[in-house]
């Protein structure tokens, strides 16, 4: 049974005084990895300072979640060592890790969702045979570091009942609490909003002022601009380069990345249509922490990308499912090309037309233990061209899966295996060419890039704007401002339920729009 | 410990870890006989002998693997769905009660008629029976695990009140028991003056007709999809009820043939002990199956073997004869490890 | 001679009190040297037919049984086996035509009915709870011989009846027993194993059947309905033994005119019953001994009162 | 009619509730325990019978009572580490492994109790735990008799859901084996074994599983019968479901199962034999059901219930 020491009383050795250039808080050396055939991560050794931020890039797939876990203890390496503090770390053992002060946000969080925020950070901190939890201690110096870092939540709170921002607060919480000296972020920004990732960055700025050092992961190069020290970029498993951020530039770094220049796409004039998608004054019970929509109405037409921006929470979510006929609207009207949907549900949805692009790939855009095959058909199975009196036609359906790999680039073993098996962004461009290619009339696109790599993004951006061109019908649901601004003919922006009148492109400023946001501002539609 | 995945097993690989699952039964069956004070040494021959050494020994196996595919497949369907069905005992019990009710003369049909009506009839049955819990799963969000293994209890003290009312048999003494089934609804023996009938037939083709639903048809796809993720199928538009409505259909369907064929082919009539726990064992066989229905006649044919050679071997040896049971659980254990290890490799880092 | 081989195949564990006296009747010939005697218990009738041809293929001249559930089964494998004797537990007759195959089955209504006579005597409070297994012709069959008795000491008993749907779960016939006791009976008829542990936890009375207790249970047990197996199988063994077995009914060795039951000694109870009730119950054996009297053999479900 | 209210009334009646509940206490406590880890425990008809079998057996050869009872949880302890061997880091379905383990338990128990006793025809007896009345406390009517007037074990039944409850709400461990329940990655992102965790979860609740059989063996009765457990195990997995794994509520449920039990057949003798004995053996299973429809939508079960933990997969 592990026995945990209270952090206090074992403060990490700190290289105190001079020779801290000299002494790396953290020395990866000759890190391998295999899987099967796949060598994930291929004689990685980087150093890490006191007080630096290190950004770590790379495409998906290229061993950066790998590497991490295998610091953390999550994996254990086949090649090399990982020293804390010039102190060895024995291989795959996370509490050895959190001893030595190493402290990791995962990528997909790791908490109790039915557990207090509370709970989940005193989880392991206190010794396992103590016949009590000192609640009060621990939730005495939760609420010390929630104020010193501006990290603010309830600890009393059910983790179910928290923002994806708060719950990250709360991972970075455990870190702290444990006294973490090193602190892992992989892809904190991927779910966070604009708002909430100014948030995260000013408490990195505090840990580091403190001593912290930090490993930081994300796919937006902006972000790592702004935040780091050093970028280290890895491809295909390889450390490819090393930069000092002040020397180098994004276009520098997307190259490295991908190995050449990644082009943003042209963005032609909108040949404009007739309206695709209509909702009249709908009414929907909000879906799990998004807002409500009360007398809801909007038009998508055809040819042109409505960029829908907001923080999240706000009913986007709602809309989404809405639209994608998972959630039927309590009152009002769904009119999908000038027919009445009275019978809303997916299959209606479909039906009419309606391409949906999910928010949460692996949860709901795919079926992680099914077949690459089976998943690009599980949209349109019952169709003739995949079935004939109840019987499946294995064969069409593969030579549709092959022609979307082909189609969309995707990068995998083979029809045959699982969808699971392949990096979020192949994921994605396997979900996008299944929406797509029936030439859909509407589109929805939730979040359709978050987590990508800057190719997979650009691809994804391609791809929408070709259908525009075709004549489709767009939403676009992002929470990167960015991406929205770059893309969307139209723009709305959603609070509490309710949509601002819309601008065109260029319109309005990113300050405009973040006062929309904040549910202030004038045009908010009544 | 952790588990990594081994790239492709070789046939050798594959062959040996359930080998070795086999032996390692053995063994540990042997050290109970030799505690029991009789010779281990022809502990392998004697079960062996027992399962399949002569045409009685193995035509005994097969009429008890009989039960066990139906049941095997029933569970197998229902698992692929993640329709929790511990209930097929009870499923099972209905078929039987429907097959008295219709063969025990209330249709005067040909044979040609009256046992497709009554497979027809205990399907419906049994189908309905677990119906009531998938609708209380997906209305009322009740654990389907524990609805279903209430309802064996409840369906078994039904089954006995019927056999001590509207059902027994007014010759039987007063025994709780139900009259016999007319000649027509019997199923006719393979090998005449041998036990086994024309219920494994049946069985088998079930068993390939469930293969095809899962394999090639729409509705098997459907089941699968739902079965390893419901909210990915429903968002892809996949109807997650109505296919687990038609899972549930399939599957206490399946379960209900397992007692049709038992009443009819091999009992003649309904008793409250039709089955020894064939509902239970059905999990067994459908996991060792891997869900494969195919796969599912193997592994009847498996479980059957040992208990039957074991049981013989008990007899010939001179040991309790519990030690059959004890093979059994011994030899699922193993081999769903063996199973296993066949297609993970065990790292101690 | 050499002992003759004889294998029985139960469907109940051999601690059941049925089958306990059988077996307990097999072991007693084998220490005599009469016969080799094999087992196996707790075989579901799934099984039934298969283990009796393995016994009669391994060359055992006598097999024994219970068959109430697989008569048909059964009487297809004698017919298999004509060198074979089968002495079979059964509710049917023996077929001639089947000259290898005989029935029983324990009519110890005359024991059971004597024994309802001292229980009419002893409950104060007029009211006697009776727990039963399963309602079937075995169980009913002395319940309804012991409630005869019952009446014929007192007229105007109460009985509270039940079921437990289990052979095995003493502690709910134990339960059930409480729960009569709390009903107001003062005496219980223990057809199941649990029944007189909860007499003798509330301090009344029980009456024993088919196996004798009371050494178990000093207190409490009155009288027992004792089932002897011995004479059955002695007359079957001897059959063998001597080439003549036939098709028979084995039932009437049960009878208390052949031995096959009795009441057990009062024992811790000698005295403590009226001396009238104990001149009562021995004119009644005589009677049936002498052929007088019989019981009824009535194998309806019992129901409260 | 007015009889069968009256029955409610008795004390005699809450006695025998309570004494039927207790057996169903200590084996639901074990499998909500095994199942706040995430791992399905139907292993537990037949720990229950090794627990039957352990602790009467080591009284009968000489041991006392709670050398008895100590027995019987480890033998339980030992089927459990067997349980949470296959299923825990070796990720076997729960299903299989738990139907294998109450095969496996209960044809062993048989086959040792065979060699162990060949001869008897009637399974000897021991002397069990009697009632002990708690003085003062037992004589308030009806409620004091109910809960005061039982034997040691049931009050270890209670004393073990207070623990049970204290442990899970109260204690790190407990913290770890709610967490281990409902996302093992929290679990080991902190540092803790989720493996340790469940295999101990597994393990201690299939030593307070076979310490409910033992109550049948050495309490509620005197010697061991097979079978004897009679599907009391299934019922306490109803039992964990319906208390929406809390230990409390579980209590509720295993007493208002035993209070129905009790209940039936009582409602048996005053009826006449009108109504088939069925019927009222039905009532306990067929009122689980009911009360767990109108308890499932307020349910929330642990949500890494009977899926198994890889460290390093996803
Ligand atoms: N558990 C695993 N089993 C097998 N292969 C794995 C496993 N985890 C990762 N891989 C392999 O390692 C490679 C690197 O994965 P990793 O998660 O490190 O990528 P990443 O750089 O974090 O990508 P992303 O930017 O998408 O998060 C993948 O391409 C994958 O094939
Ligand atoms: N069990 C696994 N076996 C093999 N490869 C895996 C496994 N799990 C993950 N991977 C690999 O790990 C890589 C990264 O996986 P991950 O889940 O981090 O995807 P991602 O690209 O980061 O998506 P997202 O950002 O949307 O979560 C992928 O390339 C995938 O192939
Ligand atoms: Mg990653
Ligand atoms: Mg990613």
């Amino acid at each position: 049974m592990p026995q945990q020491p209270h952090p206090a009383a074992s403060p990490p050795p700190s290289p105190q005084g001079g020779g801290e250039a000299a002494a790396p808080v953290l020395r990866l050396s000759g890190i391998t990895k295999r899987f099967g055939p796949l060598v994930a991560n291929n004689g990685i050794s980087f150093d890490l300072k006191r007080g630096e931020v290190i950004a770590l890039l790379g495409e998906n797939g290229a061993g950066k979640t790998t590497l991490m876990n295998i610091l953390f203890g999550h994996y254990v390496a086949d090649e090399g060592t990982v020293e804390v503090f010039g102190k060895q770390l024995p291989a795959g053992d996370p509490r050895a890790a959190l001893d030595a002060g190493v402290g990791m946000v995962h990528q997909h969080f790791t908490l109790a969702e039915n557990m207090t925020v509370l709970e989940n950070i005193a989880l392991g901190t206190q010794s396992a045979w103590k016949l009590r939890l000192d609640r009060a201690a621990a939730r005495k110096r939760i609420s010390k570091l929630a104020g010193d870092f501006g990290l603010a939540v309830n600890p009393d709170a059910t983790v179910s009942t928290l923002s994806v921002g708060e719950r990250q607060r709360v991972e970075i919480l455990k870190a702290l609490y444990r006294d973490a000296r090193i602190l892992i972020l992989d892809e904190p920004t991927a779910v966070l909003t604009p708002a909430e990732a100014d948030a995260l960055f000013r408490t990195l700025k505090l840990l580091v002022a403190q001593g912290l050092s930090i490993i930081f992961i994300s796919h937006k190069l902006h972000e790592v601009m702004a935040v780091s020290d050093r970028v280290l970029v890895l491809r295909s498993g390889k450390l490819a380069g090393e930069q000092v951020t002040a020397e180098t530039s994004r276009a520098e770094l997307a190259s490295l990345m991908v190995g050449q220049e990644v082009a943003s796409p042209k963005v032609a004039e909108p040949k404009i249509g007739a309206v695709a998608l209509e909702l009249k004054s709908v009414s929907a019970a909000g879906q799990g922490s998004s807002h409500r929509l009360d007398g809801l109405s909007l038009e998508l037409r055809a040819g042109e990308i409505t960029g829908l921006a907001g923080v999240s929470g706000n009913g986007q979510a709602t809309l989404a499912a809405l639209i994608a006929g998972v959630l039927k609207p309590a009152s009002g009207e769904v009119v999908v090309q000038g027919a009445s949907m009275r019978d809303w549900s997916p299959r209606a949805a479909l039906g009419g037309g309606v391409a949906r692009i999910p928010e949460d790939r692996h949860a709901v855009g795919t079926i992680g233990d099914m077949s690459v095959t089976e998943n690009v058909i599980a949209e349109r199975y019952a169709t003739a061209r995949f079935s004939r009196r109840g019987f499946l036609d294995w064969k069409a359906a593969k030579n549709f899966a092959e022609e979307i790999i082909r189609d969309y680039d995707v990068k995998c073993p083979s029809p045959d295996a699982r969808i699971r098996l392949l990096s979020g962004g192949n994921m994605q461009k396997l979900i996008l060419g299944r929406a797509l290619d029936p030439d859909p009339a509407v589109i929805l696109a939730n979040q359709p890039t978050r987590g990508l790599d800057v190719g997979a993004v650009a691809f994804v951006h391609r791809r929408l704007l070709e259908a525009r061109e075709r004549g489709a019908a767009i939403l676009l649901i992002s929470e990167d401002l960015e991406e929205v601004l770059a893309l969307s003919d139209r723009i709305l922006v959603m609070s509490k339920g309710r949509l601002s009148s819309p601008s065109r492109r260029g319109e309005r400023t990113i300050r405009e729009l973040g006062e929309l946001m904040a549910g202030h501002g004038e045009g908010m539609a009544a | 410990m952790r588990l990594e995945p081994k790239p492709a097993p070789s046939l050798g690989v594959t062959l040996l870890f359930p080998i070795a699952a086999i032996v390692v039964t053995l063994l540990i069956t042997s050290l109970l006989v030799l505690a029991a004070g009789a010779s281990p040494f022809s502990v392998f021959y004697l079960v062996a002998k027992g399962a399949a050494g002569s045409q009685f020994a193995l035509l005994e196996t097969l009429t008890r693997a009989t039960p066990l595919i139906f049941t095997g497949l029933a569970v197998a369907v229902a698992f692929r769905a993640k329709l929790w069905n511990i209930g097929a005992e009870a499923q099972l019990y209905i078929g039987g009660v429907v097959t008295v009710v219709l063969g025990t003369g209330a249709l005067p049909l040909p044979s040609y008629l009256l046992i497709p009506i009554i497979m027809i009839a205990s399907m419906a049955a049994g189908a309905l029976l677990l119906l009531g819990p998938a609708v209380l799963k997906t209305r009322f969000g009740v654990d389907e695990v524990v609805t279903t293994l209430l309802l064996n209890f409840i369906v078994l003290l039904f089954v006995s009140m019927l056999l001590e009312g509207v059902l027994k048999d007014p010759m039987g003494l007063g025994w709780p028991q139900s009259s016999k089934v007319i000649a027509e609804a019997q199923l006719p023996r393979i090998i005449q003056g041998k036990r086994l009938h024309y219920g494994f037939v049946i069985a088998v083709v079930a068993a390939i007709i469930a293969w095809i639903i899962m394999k090639k048809t729409v509705l098997g796809y459907e089941m699968r999809a739902v079965g390893h993720n419901p909210e990915a199928a429903s968002f892809a538009g996949i109807p997650v009820n109505r296919v687990l409505m038609k899972t549930a259909l399939l599957s206490g369907g399946l379960a209900a043939l397992a007692g049709f064929s038992e009443v009819s082919g091999l009992k003649g009539n309904l008793t409250l002990d039709l089955s020894p726990g064939y509902g239970y064992s059905g999990i067994v066989v459908a996991m060792l199956a891997m869900l494969n229905p195919l796969g599912v006649i193997a592994s009847a044919i498996f479980v059957a073997g040992i208990f039957v050679g074991a049981d013989a071997m008990s007899r010939t040896a001179g040991v309790p004869s519990y030690i059959a049971q004890v093979m059994v659980a011994t030899a699922l254990l193993t081999m769903v490890t063996a199973i296993l290890l066949t297609r993970f490799r065990v790292r101690w880092r | 001679a050499d002992p003759i081989k004889v294998a029985a195949v139960y469907t109940v564990p051999v601690e059941q009190q049925w089958v306990s006296r059988i077996h307990k009747a097999a072991n007693a010939a084998k220490e005599r040297g009469d016969i080799e005697y094999v087992y196996s218990e707790n075989t579901s009738n799934n099984d039934y037919e298969r283990v009796m041809r393995e016994y009669a293929e391994a060359g055992h001249k006598l097999i024994l049984g219970e068959v109430f559930g697989v008569e048909e089964a059964a009487r297809s494998v004698a017919k298999d086996y004509p060198d074979v004797a089968f002495l079979m537990g059964s509710s049917f007759k023996p077929d001639a035509a089947l000259p290898n195959f005989s029935v029983f089955d324990n009519y110890i209504q005359d024991a059971s009915y004597l024994s309802g006579i001292i229980a009419g005597a002893m409950t104060k409070s007029k009211n006697i709870g009776m727990v039963g297994g399963y309602p079937i012709p075995e169980v009913n069959r002395l319940m309804n011989a012991f409630m005869a008795g019952v009446k014929e000491s007192a007229p105007d008993t109460k009985f509270q009846v039940a079921f437990i749907g289990s052979w095995f779960d003493p502690p709910k016939a134990k339960e059930t027993a409480f729960a009569q006791i709390d009903g107001g009976a003062d005496l219980l008829y223990a057809e199941r194993f649990g029944v007189s542990d909860a007499a003798k936890e509330k301090k009344v009375l029980a009456v024993g059947n088919v196996i004798d207790t009371q050494a178990d249970y000093p207190e409490t047990v009155v009288a027992s309905a004792l089932w002897h197996f011995e004479p059955t199988l002695d007359k079957a063994i001897a059959e063998v033994k001597a080439g003549s077995f036939k098709a028979d009914d084995y039932g009437v060795y049960s009878f208390m005119k052949a031995g096959g039951c009795s009441l057990a000694p009062l024992g811790t109870f000698e005295g403590k019953v009226p001396a009238e009730v104990m001149a009562k119950v021995a004119e009644k054996e005589k009677a049936i001994k002498d052929g007088s009297f019989t019981v009824e053999v009535n194998d309806n479900e019992p129901k409260s009162s | 009619m007015e009889q069968a209210i009256e029955i409610l009334f008795t004390a005699s009646f809450w006695v025998a509730a309570i004494r039927i509940a207790s057996p169903l206490i200590f084996a639901t406590m074990g499998e909500l325990i095994c199942e706040r880890a995430g791992v399905l425990n139907l292993g537990i008809e037949g720990i229950m019978t090794v627990g039957a079998f352990a602790g009467w057996f080591t009284v009968y050869s000489g041991g006392d009572l709670w050398t008895g009872v100590l027995i019987a949880a480890l033998a339980g302890a030992m089927f459990g580490l067997l349980h949470a061997t296959l299923t825990v880091p070796l990720g076997l379905s729960q299903h299989v492994v738990g139907i294998g383990i109450t095969l496996l338990a209960t044809s062993l128990t048989y086959f040792t109790y065979r060699l162990a006793l060949p001869q008897v025809t009637t399974p000897p007896k021991i002397e069990p735990f009697q009632p002990l009345p708690i003085p003062g406390l037992s004589k308030i009517p009806i409620l004091g008799e109910a809960l005061f007037s039982q034997t040691p074990l049931t009050y270890l039944a209670f004393a073990t859901v207070a623990i049970v409850a204290w442990v899970l709400y109260r204690t790190p461990i407990g913290l770890a084996v709610r967490a281990a329940g409902e996302n093992p990655s929290a679990v080991e992102a902190q540092g803790i074994s989720v493996t340790g965790i469940r295999m101990g979860a597994v393990m201690v609740g299939s030593a307070l599983m076979a310490v409910g059989g033992a109550f049948l063996t050495m309490s509620a009765f005197n010697s061991f019968f097979f079978e004897m457990i009679n599907g009391r195990g299934w019922i306490c997995i109803a039992l964990v479901v319906f208390g929406s794994w809390r230990p409390g509520k579980a209590l509720l449920g295993a007493i208002l199962f035993a209070a129905f039990d009790a209940y039936q057949v009582r409602l048996q003798q005053i009826s006449g034999g009108v109504v088939p004995y069925q019927v009222f053996l039905m009532m306990p299973y067929a009122l689980s059901i009911l009360a767990l429809i109108l308890v499932a939508r307020r349910a929330t079960y642990p949500k890494a219930l009977m899926i198994p933990y890889q460290k390093g997969e996803r």
